[in-house]
């Protein structure tokens, strides 16, 4: 399905993600950790052609996603959905717009501007803010929420891309512990119920065991870790956070203990 | 009392450099005969002299008629006309010239009805104040307002202006200034056509005339009344004497061939003035 | 006392002490310089600009009122007319303000287009910035009178060319003040837009334009309120509008002193108006963003 | 389940009038502007204008700027020939010199390029050979023309029996009884360094700086700068003192206005100036000062100061004070007040206060704006000296007016964007110096 | 010495301060406490006549401070140094520049207009800054130093006034524990070594029973604690500051526990 072979990103001297190789056979919620600056973010970007890829490629379903340019790369970003640590919506626009921004590539450039969505459009954009327990805000101004709904619209335009893919950059790290979780469990949700992969960048070791199928560890640019949450030992963790022996996990876990204790890992 | 500089004005209609090379050598001999520096200053329209010679800041100019006329009206005592220019044949006037483009079909002011009519500077006599007044006796019902018998009535800020503008086709007739010397297609021998034709601007073949002035008196060389009599005098007599002492001067500084200078004094321009208070009150 | 200064002095006072000093006369040095030099700037250059006008500065104040005198009482006995004559010249005001709102509603998309083309991280082509921030400074440079003289001699008088070139500097004026302001814009919304697939004028129109408006706004309209004094300005070197009434009037001299004062009332109660609005306008723009 | 059912069918109307009304607005803003440019469309007579426009001058315009005409003129009295680049006296070659194209003793033979051929043969007879037409020829007697030319003409020969023009892509010739002349136009800036008559015209750079004395009087160097200096066609040193002139006008307006505007601004903050009476009063001023506009200013000082950079210098420095006088006082409403408090906590005296409470915050702001202005005044005193007589504002808006030399008008404006480019970069560069360090 | 009668300051119908009556009889240091709003800044303000009391008086050795005027006050305001909150320096000018603004008081106006400080008082003015640690800093901009230096500067310039009083309005509110404790400590040595009284408004009760000899508690405009650090205990806070039981000390406590664990309060 989709497979990423010899991925690399120079920035001058500076390689940010050195030769990446993964194959996602199918729809799996796949977790990248490593500490700040690993290429976490970097490999996501070429994932979604915000970057370009200096080397390497990436191929879903045989095509070759880093090879295309122009509407045709345009329209892979619209099966590609990207959320970000930030959420990056715009402000000053209110919440349903915001979710309409995903249906931008399907729409001419001179509709959206007269705010011409298909109602059709507008009541799926209402489903979705539903389903994430969102609908009320939806006349809203998307900067009168707060960073939980914030990210959970940041979602819903995801959505409404209707994508293959979901990537997420640290979509938790702005959050605290309580929107985190719901977050968290609303990608875990549309990965099960609607069968998308999502890959996320997590800075949090427990929430990668927790929500993922499959975690994949990063260090330098380089994938150094890629097996199931089990076999996420502290061991491999130390190696991944390159870290001596007095590592201890909780130094970068953000979760409440309070929640943390009440609930299993997955 | 003393001067400290002597200053000169010139009313617009070339370059302002060109109008500037031209009063140089007038400048230099004034300032032999009154021994202090003279200067030479060319505001933008004809409003801007009249307004230094009226606030004392300006002590010598050439002025038309109907400048001399408004500056006689806003105080009587700001200046006094000294020499007047003669012409070739010994006349003091020339004449307000009415004209077209040919290719418009216009011929005479009957055709003019409805049309743009373009005035150069207000303060111009033959560009404005003469066939202002002229214009309408030339028949019944003709008047100067805009809407009226003329389509619109513009005033384009002067006589090369109104010229480029009937050229261009941007009004349809408008007035300027020539000697009425001379062969139309030359633009006459002395005037603002004749400069357009000179400068390769307009070719008379394009051009009609349908309108002529009478003859209007030349304008005055004025000096500020304010001035020491020797001051005036001695200015006096220079300009006076220049055609005998460099007739090369008397063409630059009076724009053209000439005769060179005599003295009139304000009875010449009395009709001009009233004409002007007729007109435009005041 | 000695946890206090833990970490000073290596320094002796006395090195500190004179190193100042030297350092305080190097500034009454400096300062002493620099204050000279604009006295004597200011005092020569009002000396030469004394010198090469007609009329001199001290004998030229003594009758400043002369002229507003004139107008003034002439109008004040023609006083009467006025409500008529500010009626008649009231098309040609509006022919100015018409003049100044076009040239700023078509300058103002301009300068919205050239300041996204030369904007660090929104421009289309980031290699043709310094392109397009060459042409806005150009644009911006160009006084209006030289554009209007050049299309008058072209198109003939009117209003268009002042239009035109009040456009054009505007376009230039607007597109540097406007990257100012998007330089600043936050680009996290229009790169949550590109992961979309949205186009450049999509991401530009949804992502940016919302952020800058209430700024762009403010500039426009203070824009607006400087191209009606601009207009009047070239109406009177011959573009139409109240300024060539004004010049007119003005030149005619006594008998017409009435009309240049209704003109006169007319260009400066407009001025003030809008002056006035605008301010009021912007502020609450800009205050309503700042919340 | 109903519960939320409901709700979400309130959600979807509730969007879709917001949607509704998002519409309305982004079409009704595009509509009322275009609703306002089809007024002005014909408000502005848009039609009668493209009508009106006279391309033909554009054309004029647009070849002028990049090139000049090198007249050949016969007076046909006497019989003379005079060549000159512009038809100016200042351009005229010197006697016993005549470009390379003009050859003949008896028979003047002037060759304006393939096939273009002009003869001046003696009695004033002149013979023209265009390609693809029979030769033209042309006699002046007194005041008179006559030709050999059929009646119906191509629109590129104009005549009459008093006048002939003929225009050609090489040239142009007119003739006249009185005279009978060729222009041939070639490119660039003819005399643009030195006139004809300067022994330095046509000598290269590299001579001039190595080579022999070109003037035995005067060094190469010295005596090339002065001709440069001097040249009457494009009269650089005029040029250069009217720049200077506009620039000074700028400067001593912008600097007189922050100057006199200062004090009063303090008059006008409320902080500063508990007497509301005084407060309004100030500022009705500045908004009467500002409002008049310097335009008004202009024509107003005139009549007191006459003709010169210093009337445009104070209708500048007048209305700029009102402009300084808002934007300070609005500067000085919104210093900090505990700067002052600090200060006056020592026991400093009213002036000591602001002095130390009030400048140092205060003068970056106000340095910005007054910079910012020069600038923008440049620009002003360009078009201000176009109207009180003074500067290169007045010589590049009589030099479009009297139409003729459209390399000079370039020449102006490139000069004045250069200048006012300059003054943007300085006053940025001031801003830079001044407000990057001490107070 | 100091004597403070009835002192009132009434804002339309707020009583900022009300009928404030105490004596100082020889340079001692105090410390005023109370919740915000209780009055103390504006106690302080009548003292150094910033603002004019509504009614009542106070008299510095035998003069009457409130009713001076013009020269009178702004001499008094040169014998009664002030403190801020906010340090209230002249940002953009160096550090030396605002220790010299102590001297404005006693020198020509036209002289200071230029900047034209005579050396003697230069060199005072770096001396100081020796003595309060911070010499070094002395031509740098005051705005590039951090908050703990600025009050320096603030105390340097209150020295170079050479005052009777030093007036200090809550001078470490705005600066964290470390130099907090440098403040508090300069003022303190002031106090000792120069013999000089100082009145200090503080939030916080261990300070106040740290370095003051005296504490004078206010609320709601009135003084209602006046007596020794001994002597307030924690009921008399809370009386001060108009806490129920539930009144913890900690609350009004800046200061870092490890620091205060160290030391003995005065
Ligand atoms: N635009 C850029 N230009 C230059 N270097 C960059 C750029 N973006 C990222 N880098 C560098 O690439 C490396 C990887 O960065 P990246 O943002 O992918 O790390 P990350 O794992 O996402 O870290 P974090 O957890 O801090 O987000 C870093 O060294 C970073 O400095
Ligand atoms: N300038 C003023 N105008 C009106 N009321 C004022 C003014 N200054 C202070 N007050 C009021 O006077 C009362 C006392 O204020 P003061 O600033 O003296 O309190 P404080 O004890 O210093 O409090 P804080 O600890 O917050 O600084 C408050 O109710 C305040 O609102
Ligand atoms: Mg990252
Ligand atoms: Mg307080």
């Amino acid at each position: 399905m989709l497979e990423i072979s010899k991925l690399t990103k120079r920035f001058g001297e500076n390689v940010a993600v050195d030769a990446a190789t993964f194959f996602v056979e199918q729809p799996t919620m796949i977790g990248i950790i490593g500490r700040s600056g690993a290429g976490k973010s970097t490999l996501l970007r070429m994932l979604n052609r915000l970057s370009d890829a200096t080397e390497g490629t990436v191929t879903f379903d045989g095509e070759d996603v880093t090879a295309l340019k122009g509407a045709a790369r345009r329209n892979w970003q619209s099966r590609c959905a990207m959320i970000f640590q930030q959420f990056n919506l715009v402000p000053r626009m209110d919440v349903v717009s915001n979710v309409l921004h995903g249906t931008l590539n399907r729409r001419s450039t001179l509709a959206t501007m007269f705010n011409l969505y298909p109602q059709a459009d507008i009541h799926k954009a209402i489903e979705i803010l539903d389903r994430l327990g969102i609908a009320e805000q939806a006349p809203k101004r998307a900067e009168a929420l707060s960073g939980g709904q914030q990210q959970r619209v940041a979602i819903a335009r995801a959505l409404m891309q209707d994508p293959k893919i979901i990537l997420a950059d640290e979509p938790i790290a702005s959050l605290d512990p309580m929107n985190a979780q719901v977050v968290m469990q609303s990608l875990r949700d549309i990965h099960e119920q609607d069968g998308r992969m999502v890959i996320a960048n997590l800075h949090t070791l427990d929430t990668a065991r927790r929500y993922c199928d499959r975690v994949i560890g990063m260090r330098d640019g380089r994938i150094v870790f890629d097996g199931t949450p089990q076999q996420l030992t502290t061991g491999a963790a130390r190696d991944i956070y390159g870290a001596g022996a007095d590592f201890s996990e909780a130094a970068t876990s953000t979760e409440i203990e309070t929640l943390d204790r009440s609930k299993e890992y997955v | 009392e003393e001067i400290t500089e002597f200053r000169i004005g010139l009313l617009g209609g070339e370059n302002a450099q060109d109008r500037v090379n031209a009063y140089q050598c007038l400048a230099e001999y004034a300032e032999e005969a009154l021994g202090v520096p003279v200067k030479i200053f060319t505001p933008a329209d004809y409003n801007g002299v009249i307004q230094g010679l009226l606030g004392g800041s300006l002590d010598m100019s050439w002025l038309g008629a109907s400048s001399y006329a408004a500056t006689y009206l806003q105080d009587p005592e700001a200046v006094e006309p000294v020499l007047v220019k003669v012409n070739l044949d010994g006349s003091i006037g020339y004449h307000s010239i009415g004209f077209a483009r040919k290719d418009s079909g216009i011929t005479s002011l009957d055709e003019m009805e409805g049309k743009v009519f373009g005035f150069g500077d207000p303060n111009s006599t033959s560009g404005y104040l003469i066939p202002s007044i002229e214009i309408p006796q030339y028949k019944e019902g003709i008047t100067m307002e805009s809407g009226e018998y003329f389509g619109e009535v513009k005033f384009t800020g002067g006589h090369e202006q109104t010229i480029v503008a009937v050229n261009n086709g941007d009004i349809d007739g408008g007035v300027t200034w020539a000697d009425g010397q001379g062969n139309w297609e030359d633009g006459y021998n002395s005037g603002a056509l004749r400069k357009a034709v000179d400068a390769g601007l307009v070719d008379m073949n394009e051009l009609v005339q349908i309108w002529k002035s009478e003859v209007i008196p030349e304008g005055p060389v004025v000096l500020r009344k304010a001035l020491p009599a020797d001051v005036k005098a001695k200015m006096t007599e220079l300009v006076d004497n220049l055609y005998e002492t460099d007739q090369e001067c008397t063409y630059n500084v009076f724009a053209g061939e000439n005769l060179g200078a005599r003295p009139v004094t304000h009875e010449t321009y009395i009709s001009v003035i009233e004409a002007r208070k007729a007109k435009i009150g005041g | 006392m000695a946890d206090v200064s833990i970490g000073s002095a290596p320094q002796s006072v006395n090195t500190i002490q004179s190193e100042y000093m030297a350092q305080v006369q190097r500034r009454r040095l400096y300062s002493g310089l620099t204050l000279l030099i604009f006295v004597v700037l200011m005092v020569a250059g009002f000396d030469i600009a004394d010198s090469r006008n007609a009329g001199g500065f001290w004998d030229g104040i003594a009758n400043i009122g002369a002229y507003p005198g004139d107008v003034l009482s002439e109008a004040w006995e023609k006083r009467a007319d006025l409500p008529a004559l500010i009626a008649k010249y009231f098309p040609a005001l509006i022919e100015t303000i018409n003049i100044a709102a076009v040239s700023t509603i078509i300058g103002a998309c301009g300068g919205v287009v050239l300041s996204l083309l030369s904007t660090r991280g929104l421009a289309k082509w980031p290699r043709l910035i310094p392109l397009f921030r060459r042409i806005s400074d150009i644009m911006r440079a160009v006084p209006e009178i030289v554009i209007a003289l050049v299309l008058i001699f072209v198109l003939g008088g009117g209003p268009v060319p002042a239009m035109i070139a009040i456009a054009i500097h505007t376009a230039g004026a607007l597109g540097k003040l406007f990257s100012e302001v998007s330089e600043n814009a936050d680009l996290k919304p229009v790169e949550g837009l590109a992961s979309t697939g949205a186009s450049w004028l999509q991401r530009m129109l949804l992502g940016v334009i919302p952020q800058v408006a209430p700024n762009y706004v403010s500039y426009a309209l203070l824009r607006f309120e400087i191209n009606i004094r601009a207009s009047a300005i070239l109406g009177f070197v011959g573009a139409g509008g109240i300024g060539y009434e004004l010049r007119n009037a003005m030149a005619w001299g006594p008998g017409r002193f009435d009309e240049a004062a209704a003109i006169f009332i007319l260009l400066f109660s407009t001025i003030v108006f809008f002056d006035q609005v605008s301010s009021r306008y912007r502020n609450r723009l800009t205050e309503g963003q700042a919340q | 389940m109903t519960v939320a059912d409901v709700n979400l069918t309130d959600a979807k109307a509730e969007a879709d009038r917001l949607f509704q009304k998002k519409r309305i607005f982004a079409f009704s803003v595009p509509a009322i502007i275009a609703v306002y440019f089809v007024y002005i469309f014909f408000a502005f007579d848009i039609l009668g204008l493209s009508q009106r426009a006279n391309w033909d001058n554009a054309v004029t315009l647009a070849s002028d700027i990049w090139s000049h005409k090198v007249h050949v003129t016969r007076d046909n009295r006497t019989g003379e020939i005079d060549y000159a680049v512009e038809g100016e006296r200042k351009g005229a070659y010197p006697d016993g010199q005549r470009p390379d194209w003009v050859s003949g003793d008896e028979i003047i033979t002037i060759d304006l390029g393939p096939g273009y051929v002009v003869r001046y043969l003696p009695e004033n007879r002149t013979e023209i050979e265009i390609p693809d037409v029979p030769l033209i020829e042309a006699q002046a007697e007194g005041r008179a023309v006559t030709t050999n030319l059929p009646d119906d003409l191509p629109d590129w020969i104009s005549a009459s029996s008093r006048r002939v023009t003929i225009t050609t892509p090489e040239g142009r010739i007119t003739l006249t009884g009185a005279r009978t002349e060729v222009f041939n136009y070639f490119p660039g800036w003819e005399l643009f360094w030195f006139t004809l008559d300067s022994p330095y015209h046509g000598v290269g750079f590299g001579e001039l700086l190595f080579g022999d004395r070109v003037d035995q009087d005067r060094s190469n160097l010295a005596g090339a700068v002065s001709d440069w200096w001097n040249n009457a066609m494009w009269r650089h040193k005029d040029v250069a003192r009217a720049i200077g002139e506009t620039i000074l006008m700028a400067f001593l307006g912008t600097m007189g206005a922050a100057i006199l505007a200062l004090p009063l601004a303090f008059l006008a903050a409320k902080r500063f100036s508990p007497l509301m009476l005084i407060r309004a009063g100030t500022r009705r001023v500045f908004d009467f000062v500002r409002g008049v506009d310097a335009l008004i200013w202009t024509v107003v000082l005139a009549r007191a100061f006459g003709p010169g950079p210093l009337t445009g210098t104070l209708a500048i420095l007048i209305t700029d004070t009102g402009t300084f006088g808002k934007i300070f006082s609005e500067a000085l409403e919104n210093v900090d007040g505990k700067q002052i408090e600090g200060v006056e906590s020592t026991g400093a005296k009213p002036l000591q206060r602001y002095r130390f409470g009030v400048i140092p915050q205060v003068v970056p702001v106000l340095l910005a704006q007054i910079l910012y202005f020069l600038e923008s005044n440049t620009r002003s005193a360009t078009i201000i000296g176009a109207i009180t007589g003074g500067g290169i504002g007045l010589m590049l808006t009589q030099a479009i007016q009297t139409q003729k030399d459209w390399e000079e008008v370039a020449y102006y404006i490139t000069l004045i964007i250069v200048m006012v480019m300059f003054m943007d970069w300085f006053s940025g560069w001031l801003r830079g110096k001044l407000i990057g360090h001490k107070e």
